[in-house]
């Protein structure tokens, strides 16, 4: 799994280079209506926020909150690099996302051997059915 | 003076401490010596005897000055006790004509009762502790004569009073004499706390507790501590009661006068008296007759100055009273000890009367011949009963055939305990008699009483004195049994008898029948003092008034004890010798007197019932509010909670005891509540948080 | 013997540490470690006492050094004539305490070792001449006893050790407050050393602490900000003596602890408190004290105590319940005496405080003797021990004797005092008072009669008399009662200078 | 660069000696294997020791590193309870019997992993770096959480706090990335100019920023303080987690969570220019949760019956009490900092106080897991008579948890107070004080069942002989020692503290 | 053009955002969160991180599907089954919170525009960011500590797994 994220790691390198040919001109972005609008980017994060956090309540399978977990960062994330290139703040946004990134794949990492402990201990991973420590 | 300070010091303490020394010895060793240490607490209390007499010899019979004092304070010879700030306790010695003829007096009955008690207790069990417990009954009265202080007094009047108690409960593996010992303590207890408060009070008043201070102090007017006394309450109470320098001296004296009711079984508080008579009879004879209670006669004679008329008419009222209740009892009683005891208490009445009424000499000369007599008719009727096993009179009858010593001995004493002319108890009774008249022609109607009550009193002594001589040695035995049984003590008990019964003759001093009274030698040698409370308070007693009625009465009362003797004498040998009246007949028709009498006029029902009853249920009720109520106020935080819990029936357990339950319920209701969101269902807390988090936002948004 | 009151507070300690390195079989060596180690402070406080100066007021073997700089803590020690007698009879008590725990076989290391750190915390609550440090020790004190009566208690320990500690810990947070409030008053003031006993009464008295930099005008809800911490001081310290309304814990509390720790509780643990009332109450606020309305309430608590404390202890059927009773009562002459501001009724309560902790040692003692044997405590149901235990008999009746105020035992000595004391200024109260002295007498004879006299219960036709061991906890208390009921100044010597001080400061 | 590199790691001396511990560890368990996880223990508390030295030879003077750390007394004195704890726990951790042999090797790295996180959580001032720091920490516990084998309640516990956590740090990142929005800085002071700004100059829109902001936030720190209504996680986890990592938990993991939030709350909102405002209804929030988070604890600790849980809701309070020196610090004024101080300074040594009683708390009910398989308070009857060491040490530390004298936490208690009071926070100081009441029910249950209940009789315990446990056992005497000497002579730590604070 | 993209990957982040929360089969809610993590992965490229695009595209992509492979192997049918109750409760709080972001976002967008003013084209950053990695005075520290976390975690993820592996053995 190690060798997968460094993998990764290299990949990305590779990929973001090509995509550089989205890259936008000022142009490009003056004429926009909607990606030169801070107001639409922060319309989509709040929606994953939100989305994130409805999965979080309403769902009882435990895969389910930390997938509404994986929406909620990224909606920070998107505001991150969304502020960073309205704000004109630098790129400290971008590294602030991309640590998030890693972090959260590492999290899901942990989550996977733990729910599958769960999964060996309870027989399922409903998360309201794990409560044999209570008051 | 016979002797230096010095040795007049050093002797009064061999005196007291001589015996203390014997009773510690006979505790701690006595067991072990041979005779169970008899001989040794006989030496020690002889040594005590042979310097009392000796210094009686010396000081009082030698220089025959009336005016003798010896404090040995003057000669720089003292014992500071307790000194404090504005406490200042100096005690020492003080020799004057009074202290030194009882300490002849108490020392000769004493040794008289330390040899008859040897033949007496032998064979007991604890007979060295027997020995030990008198000897430290000597010690203290003997401590209680010789000081020079109210304080000290006071604290020796305590240790007669524990020294009775170990001897009134010496079968203390019997059933009742525990009993009457604690009361005996405990009514005692009742009246030396109010002589304590009346010793606070007189402290305050005068600011010292030695004897002549206090009367230099009040005779000089002066009240220094009554006046500068301030405090939130005092003034209050002073101002409220009303009290002025002479009514707080009453108060006092009247106080102080209470520890004499208790101590020498004055009404209300004589109950004990007859129930002391569990104790060993030599105890009786010393300490229930002789000595300890007539401490409280010795204690209103030391402190005579100090009390105001008042005080002093309260006194012989109580001793009025006293002596003619206690003469009726003696008549209903058939335990031959019990008699003597009634009959004791009915003569301490006598004398607190004479001391009440102004007759200071006639009281305490009746002090010292009683002792004597009734001593002997204590160790007389110890020896009766050591011969018949019985204390009960209806057992007895005839032993005047097997028993002549104490016959005669026990006569002689009857006969001066009657007042007989020619006894010691004449000289003294009849001066008594004489001054009670003599107090009621000064003062008029009410004052009257006193000597009525002595006149009937006296008929009654002779009268319930002889129904005892003829029922116990006269007329037929009533238990042929016993009787035959019965034998004459033996010389060890049998020489004390004697030797009292010729102080019960000489002990007056004269054989006169007719004696010029201030001839008599007690009346030379004590002649009664000047009242301070009087000097101070500046009132007239109108004494030279008094004298005179003293003389004018002196024949007439003389006429009245002869025929009180005389009726009772007569009126005894008619019932009881000749059986010519009967007694079963009278006692019927006087049915209704009779059964109150023979009840004791009910004061121990009443103390039993009312009071001794009410204060165990108070006790009870003190504690049940002790456990439920104090108990949860303090620790509840307050009945609504122990209501609400009662009500709602569930947790009343929990409130067994208050706070910590109850803090414990109430946090632990809550520790449930709060436990509710505990569900252990991960996704609840989540939702929860967001709540939280909604919350805090609103808050921290909001105005 | 610079450091003589540091010696004689931490000696034990070393006992402490021995014993805590010894196996945990060897009972008898830890037992006599622990006689030696509270035999060494018994012995340097007699040496203390004899080496004490009564004839110089003030404090004397003064430890002075700084603690925590922060606070202006202070390692502040000194003793005077107050507390003279009172350490001594810490020594004492400790001492034959540890003898008569001799019988005691259950976790002998474990007791032995809160014993001997009890003794720290007593001796230094009485040395501390800093709130602070006086704080520290008072509580040293109170998980100790916790456990050794929750431990070695009887049937019901739980319950009454709990009991005991949080009404004691109730005390010590109101105390808490009281030093929290001076502490900040003073320091507010610039005061270097804000928890100095000497220092802030000094400052107390002459007006110069008021809280008037805390509080507006000195004045806190309607009251002087200090008469506030008075009574915080004082509640705090009634819990512990204990006057009337808080007194619950005290027979619960006796009657569940093992013997030794009854005479440790009744013979020197109350008169922490009524140490605290004369040492802090009224040396520190002299002139609250001696405010007339609460002067008198003092001295109403203290007659409340004396006659109630004696009519309920009438009531009781267990022995020990009784004595712990007896103590309310007796330890209310202390307060009477102490509300009346004068010379005797001050000794009086100075000194009813060390024969109170003698007599009552003694009882406790007594009835230990008995609960050994009988393994009960019911009065009712001895009887006529005196015929098989005359040894034992002789030393209750002295005990007794001494507890009902018998002249020539030194409980006598103080009642009279405080009642002659009390007298001058409240004479309806005194007056009153010997109620309880009448009643004291009712139950201890009647106990007395109950117990020993009469008939022999053939249930204990086998009793055994008095042990020596026992004979040697039991013989110095009473020799003690009668000692200082005969020679009394030996004891109110000591103690007069610092009483006189304290009376002036009360009365100026 | 090398030079400046090389300086900058320097700054980083312990940081370097828990990394390379790691390191070493892991490639010792690969080496030694499973033999002898004992061995990789040992190397663990060496290359903790060395951490520790390393920091306790760090200048007093502030130093920046990377850009991103200031090493100064305040992170310090952080660095030094957590690494300390660290050790402590390691050795525990190197003889709890939960751990199985097998994985114990593998629980070293991740204790110092965790240690690591913390460490950087409590010396940076940046928020990427913070985010970094805590997500180690978070990571390394949910692992540790679920470690045990034969339990299945740890895995419960590794679920629900990677759960909880997972979205306790999701909303803080989404505060996080409002408070870059606002400010364009990663930086606290930077972002605080920007608060202050929004806040005072700003119109009731910004206000609501900076609200939003703030409250998710909270959320992260009061996650890892476990301040309510963030502490759900806590009485479950502590209990099902091995008791080391509950200690770890406990301890380390909430200290660093007060120390970032303390330089939280200090930068961001103490900045001079910050608005009174907004620090008053800041400050009253925190007040009123403090007390709620210590009355909820208190309370609910009542009830509990198994020991874990209950020392879990008795940290869940002292979170509480914690917070009311935080409460302390936002009634400073502008022109008045000094609340600043006495409120820090009160939390930094309650903090000490706090660390050394739970850890030993924690120690002693792992001796007692250990020794017995004791758990819940019926288990506990009695075993005082039969470790009486562990025991006598155990009621210490409960002492010092209460606040009762002779121990440190009196002294904790007493500042906490003391500084509540001075600036005017009555109630709370009254709230607290009821706790006080409250919390001596349980701790006082734990003390009974100890020695009150039960038979006293010698109980036979699973012996645990060998240098290694001694010296576990030894560190819990050593803590008990410590509860007390402090209690007495707190003038050192006094001082410590102080400095920290500056 | 942008805005095409733009209108595309928010499109895609979003039904797959609401997919993932609402879809009843959790294999098909994984599907929906590819997209939506691809969705956002668009949107970064709109804003010109290329980068960043790049890599959540491989990272999150890559350890999504780990992910639903896992998802796909455990799950059961109850867990999925969804209670009308939960959504009761949900609405309201995600209401609110909405609320809240909403009136957040419009007082933030004034500030951060004008404190960005004028728009300039957007650049390759993957250099830079590259740079700042290894600039001790920047990101250096954070991400060499990355490295050991990803270490530490990994070892810790496959301890816990390994075991559970063996457990179920």
């Amino acid at each position: 799994m190690m060798l997968f994220l460094q993998d990764a790691a290299d990949a990305a390198t590779e990929v973001a280079a090509d995509t550089a040919v989205v890259s936008a001109t000022a142009v490009d972005i003056a004429n926009s209506t909607f990606a030169g609008n801070l107001y639409a980017y922060l319309i989509v994060s709040g929606a994953l926020f939100l989305l994130g956090l409805a999965a979080i309540l309403t769902r009882r399978n435990s895969l389910y909150v930390l997938m509404g977990v994986e929406l909620i960062l990224n909606s920070a994330n998107l505001n991150f690099v969304a502020f960073a290139r309205f704000g004109n703040y630098g790129l400290d946004g971008q590294v602030m996302a991309l640590f998030v990134i890693v972090l959260a794949a590492a999290e899901a990492a942990i989550a996977l051997a733990i729910v599958l402990r769960i999964f060996n201990d309870f027989g399922s991973i409903d998360i309201t059915r794990t409560d044999s420590l209570r008051d | 003076m016979a002797f230096e300070p010095q040795t007049l010091v050093t002797m009064a303490l061999a005196i007291v401490l001589v015996p203390l020394l014997g009773a510690i010895t006979q505790i701690f060793v006595g067991r072990k010596l041979p005779k169970g240490g008899d001989w040794l607490a006989q030496a020690c209390i002889v040594t005590s005897a042979i310097l009392s007499i000796t210094l009686f010899v010396k000081l009082v019979a030698g220089p025959w000055d009336p005016n003798f004092a010896f404090h040995s304070v003057d000669h720089g010879l003292s014992w500071t006790w307790i000194k404090l700030f504005d406490v200042d306790i100096t005690v020492g010695i003080l020799f004057d004509n009074l202290s030194v003829t009882m300490l002849a007096m108490v020392t000769i009955i004493a040794s008289c009762i330390f040899f008859f008690s040897a033949g007496y207790m032998k064979g007991d069990r604890y007979y060295s502790r027997f020995f030990a417990y008198l000897c430290y009954f000597c010690f203290a009265m003997l401590g209680l004569i010789v000081v020079d202080n109210l304080l000290f007094l006071f604290v020796f009047w305590e240790l007669v009073g524990v020294g009775s108690y170990l001897l009134i409960g010496f079968f203390f593996y019997e059933e009742t004499p525990p009993i009457a010992a604690m009361k005996a303590f405990m009514t005692n207890r009742v009246g030396d706390v109010l002589f304590m408060l009346g010793l606070v009070l007189a402290w305050q008043l005068t600011g010292t507790l030695s004897y002549r201070e206090m009367f230099e102090v009040i005779a000089s007017g002066a009240f220094p501590v009554a006046e500068t006394a301030g405090g939130l309450e005092t003034h209050a109470v002073y101002t409220w009661l009303g009290l002025t320098n002479h009514g707080m001296l009453t108060l006092s004296g009247i106080l102080i006068f209470c520890g004499a009711i208790s101590k020498s079984a004055q009404v209300p508080l004589h109950v004990w008296l007859p129930d002391a008579m569990a104790g060993p009879t030599p105890v009786s004879a010393l300490i229930h007759a002789a000595t300890m209670v007539a401490a409280g006669v010795f204690m209103v004679g030391r402190m005579y100055p100090f009390f105001t008329p008042d005080a002093l008419a309260f006194i012989a009222g109580i001793g009025a009273l006293t002596a003619l209740v206690g003469a009726t009892m003696g008549i209903v009683m058939w335990d031959i000890k019990k008699v003597l005891a009634y009959s004791t208490m009915s003569q301490l009445g006598y004398m607190m009367l004479a001391l009440g009424v102004g007759g200071y000499t006639a009281g305490l000369f009746h002090l010292v011949t009683h002792a004597f007599f009734k001593a002997c008719l204590f160790l007389g009727s110890g020896s009766v009963i050591h011969a018949v096993h019985s204390q009960d009179m209806r057992d007895m009858g005839g032993l005047k055939k097997k028993m002549p010593v104490t016959y005669w001995t026990f006569l002689i004493a009857t006969l001066a305990l009657a007042g007989v002319p020619c006894f010691a108890g004449y000289y003294s009774k009849d001066q008594i008699v004489a001054t009670a008249m003599a107090w009621g022609m000064t003062h008029g109607a009410a004052a009257w009483t006193p000597f009525v009550f002595a006149a009937v009193g006296a008929f009654m002594t002779t009268f319930y004195m002889f129904r005892l001589i003829f029922l116990t040695f006269h007329g037929k035995p009533a238990d042929e049994h016993k009787y035959s049984h019965a034998h004459e003590s033996p010389a060890v008990m049998a020489l004390p008898l004697v030797i009292l019964a010729a102080f019960a003759i000489f002990a007056g001093g004269s054989i006169n029948p007719l004696p010029h009274i201030e001839h008599l030698w007690f009346n030379e040698l004590m002649p009664t003092p000047a009242s301070a409370a009087a000097a101070g308070l500046g009132l007239d007693l109108h004494l030279d008034h008094f004298e005179h009625n003293v003389h004018a009465a002196h024949y007439p009362a003389l006429v009245v004890s002869l025929l009180a003797i005389i009726i009772g004498f007569f009126m005894a040998r008619a019932f009881y010798l000749k059986k010519s009246a009967d007694a079963e007949a009278w006692r019927q028709r006087f049915g209704p007197v009779h059964t109150v009498v023979s009840n004791k006029y009910y004061f121990d029902e009443f103390y039993n019932g009312v009071i001794i009853g009410g204060l165990h249920k108070l006790n009870r009720s003190l504690y049940w509010f002790d456990r439920n109520i104090i108990d949860r106020i303090v620790n509840t935080v307050g009945l609504t909670v122990r209501f609400v819990a009662f009500i709602a029936g569930l947790f009343d357990k929990y409130v067994i005891d208050g706070l910590v339950n109850f803090w414990r319920w109430f946090t632990q209701s809550l520790s449930s509540i709060f436990r509710l969101i505990q569900t252990g269902n991960a996704q609840s807390y989540l939702t929860w948080t967001l709540v939280g988090v909604l919350v805090l936002a609103f808050v921290l948004a909001g105005n | 013997m610079d450091q003589l009151l540091s010696f004689i507070i931490f000696s034990p300690m070393i006992g402490l540490l021995a014993i805590m390195f010894m196996p945990k079989g060897s009972k008898e060596a830890i037992r006599a470690i622990a006689a030696a180690a509270t035999f060494v402070p018994f012995l340097l406080s007699t040496i203390l006492w004899f080496q004490f100066d009564s004839s110089v007021p003030g404090m004397q073997f003064v430890e002075r050094m700084p603690w925590i700089d922060a606070l202006g803590v202070e390692y502040y020690l000194g003793i005077d004539g107050l507390s003279v007698p009172l350490v001594w009879l810490t020594g004492l008590l400790l001492f034959l305490g540890t003898f008569a725990s001799f019988g005691i076989e259950k976790g002998v290391k474990g007791y032995m070792m809160l014993l001997l750190l009890l003794e720290v915390g007593i001796n230094g609550v009485f040395c501390s001449l800093d709130l602070f440090l006086f704080y520290v020790f008072w509580e040293v004190m109170l998980l100790p006893m916790y456990f050794l009566i929750g431990v070695w208690g009887g049937p019901r320990r739980e319950y009454a050790a709990i009991k005991f500690f949080l009404y004691t810990l109730a005390g010590s947070v109101l105390m808490l407050l009281g030093i929290v409030a001076l502490y900040l008053a003073a320091s507010g003031q610039g005061v270097a050393t804000p928890f100095s006993i000497p220092v802030l009464s000094e400052l107390v008295s002459s007006g110069q602490l008021t809280g008037n930099n805390l509080v507006d005008q000195g004045m806190l809800l309607g009251w002087p900000y200090l008469k506030w911490i008075f009574v915080v001081f004082f509640i705090g310290f009634a819990i512990k003596v204990p006057v009337v309304p808080f007194h619950t814990w005290l027979p619960d509390a006796h009657v569940e602890a093992p013997t030794p720790i009854s005479v440790i509780l009744a013979g020197i643990l109350l008169k922490l408190g009524t140490y605290g009332i004369l040492r802090i109450n009224l040396g520190m606020f002299p002139q609250i004290a001696s405010e007339p309305a609460i002067a008198y309430t003092g001295a109403i608590l203290g007659l409340v105590a004396i006659v109630y404390g004696a009519f309920v202890a009438m009531a009781q059927t267990d022995f020990k319940r009784m004595v712990a009773y007896s103590s309310v009562s007796h330890m209310g002459y202390v307060l009477l005496g102490a509300s009346a501001f004068t010379s005797a009724g001050l000794n009086g309560a100075a000194m009813q405080m060390f024969t109170h902790g003698t007599s009552s040692a003694l009882l406790f003692l007594i009835v230990g003797v008995a609960y050994d044997r009988a393994h009960h405590r019911e009065i009712e149901g001895f009887g006529g021990l005196a015929s098989v235990a005359p040894t034992y008999t002789g030393i209750t009746t002295i005990g007794m004797f001494a507890a009902l105020g018998l002249p020539s035992m030194s409980g006598f000595i103080s009642e009279a005092l405080v009642i002659i004391g009390t007298w001058q200024v409240y004479p309806l109260l005194a007056s009153i008072a010997v109620i309880g002295i009448v009643i004291t007498a009712a139950f201890i004879l009647w106990t007395m009669q109950r117990v020993f006299l009469g008939p022999l219960n053939e249930k204990y036709k086998d009793f055994k008399d008095v042990t020596p061991r026992e004979i040697f906890t039991m013989a110095p208390l009473a020799f003690l009662c009668v000692l200082f009921g005969v020679l009394p100044m030996i004891l109110l010597d000591k103690m007069e200078l610092a009483i006189e001080s304290l009376r002036q400061l009360l009365n100026a | 660069m090398s030079e400046t590199l090389a300086s900058h790691l320097t700054a980083l001396k312990p940081e370097i000696w828990l990394t390379g511990t790691i390191l070493v560890m892991l490639v010792l368990d690969l080496l030694v294997g499973k033999r002898s996880a004992r061995t990789v223990g040992v190397f663990g508390l060496i290359g903790i020791g060395g951490a520790m030295w390393a920091l306790m030879n760090q200048s007093s003077v502030p130093v920046r590193a990377f850009g991103l750390i200031s090493i100064d007394t305040y992170s310090i004195f952080f660095r030094a309870l957590i690494i300390s704890a660290t050790g402590i726990v390691m050795l525990h951790g190197m003889v709890f019997r939960g751990i199985e042999d097998e994985t114990r090797a593998e629980f070293g790295p991740m204790l110092v992993g965790a240690a690591l996180g913390a460490c950087l959580l409590v010396s940076t001032d940046n928020l990427i770096m913070l985010l970094v720091g805590m997500e180690l920490l978070s990571l390394c516990s949910y692992v540790m959480a679920g470690w045990q084998k034969k339990e299945r309640r740890s895995a419960e516990a590794g679920l629900k706090y990677l759960v909880y956590g997972a979205m306790a740090s999701g909303l803080m990142l989404f505060g996080f990335s409002l408070l870059y929005g606002l400010s364009g800085s990663m930086w606290m002071p930077e972002i605080a100019l920007a608060v202050s700004e929004a806040w005072s100059l700003g119109d009731a829109g910004q206000h609501m920023i900076v609200v939003i902001a703030s409250t998710l936030v909270f959320v992260g720190f009061g996650f890892k303080i476990s301040a309510f209504p963030f502490h759900f996680w806590a009485p479950d986890v502590y209990e099902g987690s091995p008791t080391p990592v509950t200690s770890m938990l406990a301890v380390a993991s909430k200290t660093a969570g007060f120390g970032v939030l303390i330089r939280f709350v200090d930068t961001v909102y103490l900045d001079l220019t910050i608005a009174e405002d907004w620090l008053g209804r800041f400050g009253y929030v925190i007040a009123v949760l403090a007390a709620i988070t210590m009355t909820y604890g208190n309370v609910t600790a009542v009830k509990q019956n198994n020991i874990k849980r209950l020392l879990a809701y008795s940290s869940i309070a002292h979170a509480g009490y914690l917070l009311m020196g935080v409460a302390v610090m936002t009634t400073a004024t502008v022109d008045n900092r000094a609340a600043v101080g006495i409120g820090m300074e009160s939390i930094l040594f309650y903090l000490v106080s706090y660390y050394i009683a739970t850890l030993g708390a924690f120690g002693c009910a792992m001796a007692f897991a250990n020794r017995f398989g004791a758990e819940t308070l019926e288990d506990y009857e009695g075993l005082g008579w039969s470790s009486p060491w562990i025991g006598a040490c155990f009621i210490i530390f409960l002492t010092s948890l209460v606040g009762l004298p002779p121990a440190i936490g009196l002294i904790g208690k007493w500042l906490l107070f003391k500084a509540t009071l001075s600036v005017g926070l009555d109630w709370l100081a009254v709230i607290a004080a009821l706790n006080a009441a409250v919390a001596l029910f349980y701790y006082f249950k734990i003390a009974r069942a100890l020695f009150l209940r039960g038979d006293t009789d010698y109980q036979e315990g699973l012996a645990s002989k060998g240098v290694i446990p001694g010296l576990a056992h030894l560190s819990l005497i050593v803590l008990a020692i410590f509860t007390v000497y402090f209690g007495l002579m707190w003038d050192g730590i006094m001082e410590w503290v102080s400095e920290a604070v500056m | 053009m942008l805005d095409f993209m733009f209108i595309f990957f928010a499109s895609l982040a979003l039904l797959g955002g609401l997919l993932m929360a609402f879809h009843p089969n959790i294999v098909h809610s994984a599907f929906a969160l590819v997209a939506a993590l691809f969705g956002v992965a668009g949107l970064y490229w709109t804003l010109g991180a290329d980068f960043l695009g790049a890599t959540q595209v491989l990272l999150y992509v890559g350890g999504i599907t780990v992910l639903l492979l896992f998802a796909v192997m455990l799950s059961t049918r109850d867990a999925a089954r969804i209670s009308i109750a939960r959504y009761a409760l949900m609405a309201p709080i995600v209401g609110l919170l909405g609320a809240f972001l909403v009136t957040t976002g419009k007082a933030l967008v004034p500030i951060v525009r004008a404190a960005g003013g004028a728009l300039g084209p957007t650049e390759p950053t993957t250099e830079k960011i590259g740079n700042l990695f290894m600039d001790p005075t920047a990101f250096m520290l954070p991400f060499e500590i990355l490295a050991v976390l990803l270490l530490v975690v990994l070892v810790g993820a496959i301890t816990l797994a390994r075991r559970g592996e063996e457990d179920a053995a």
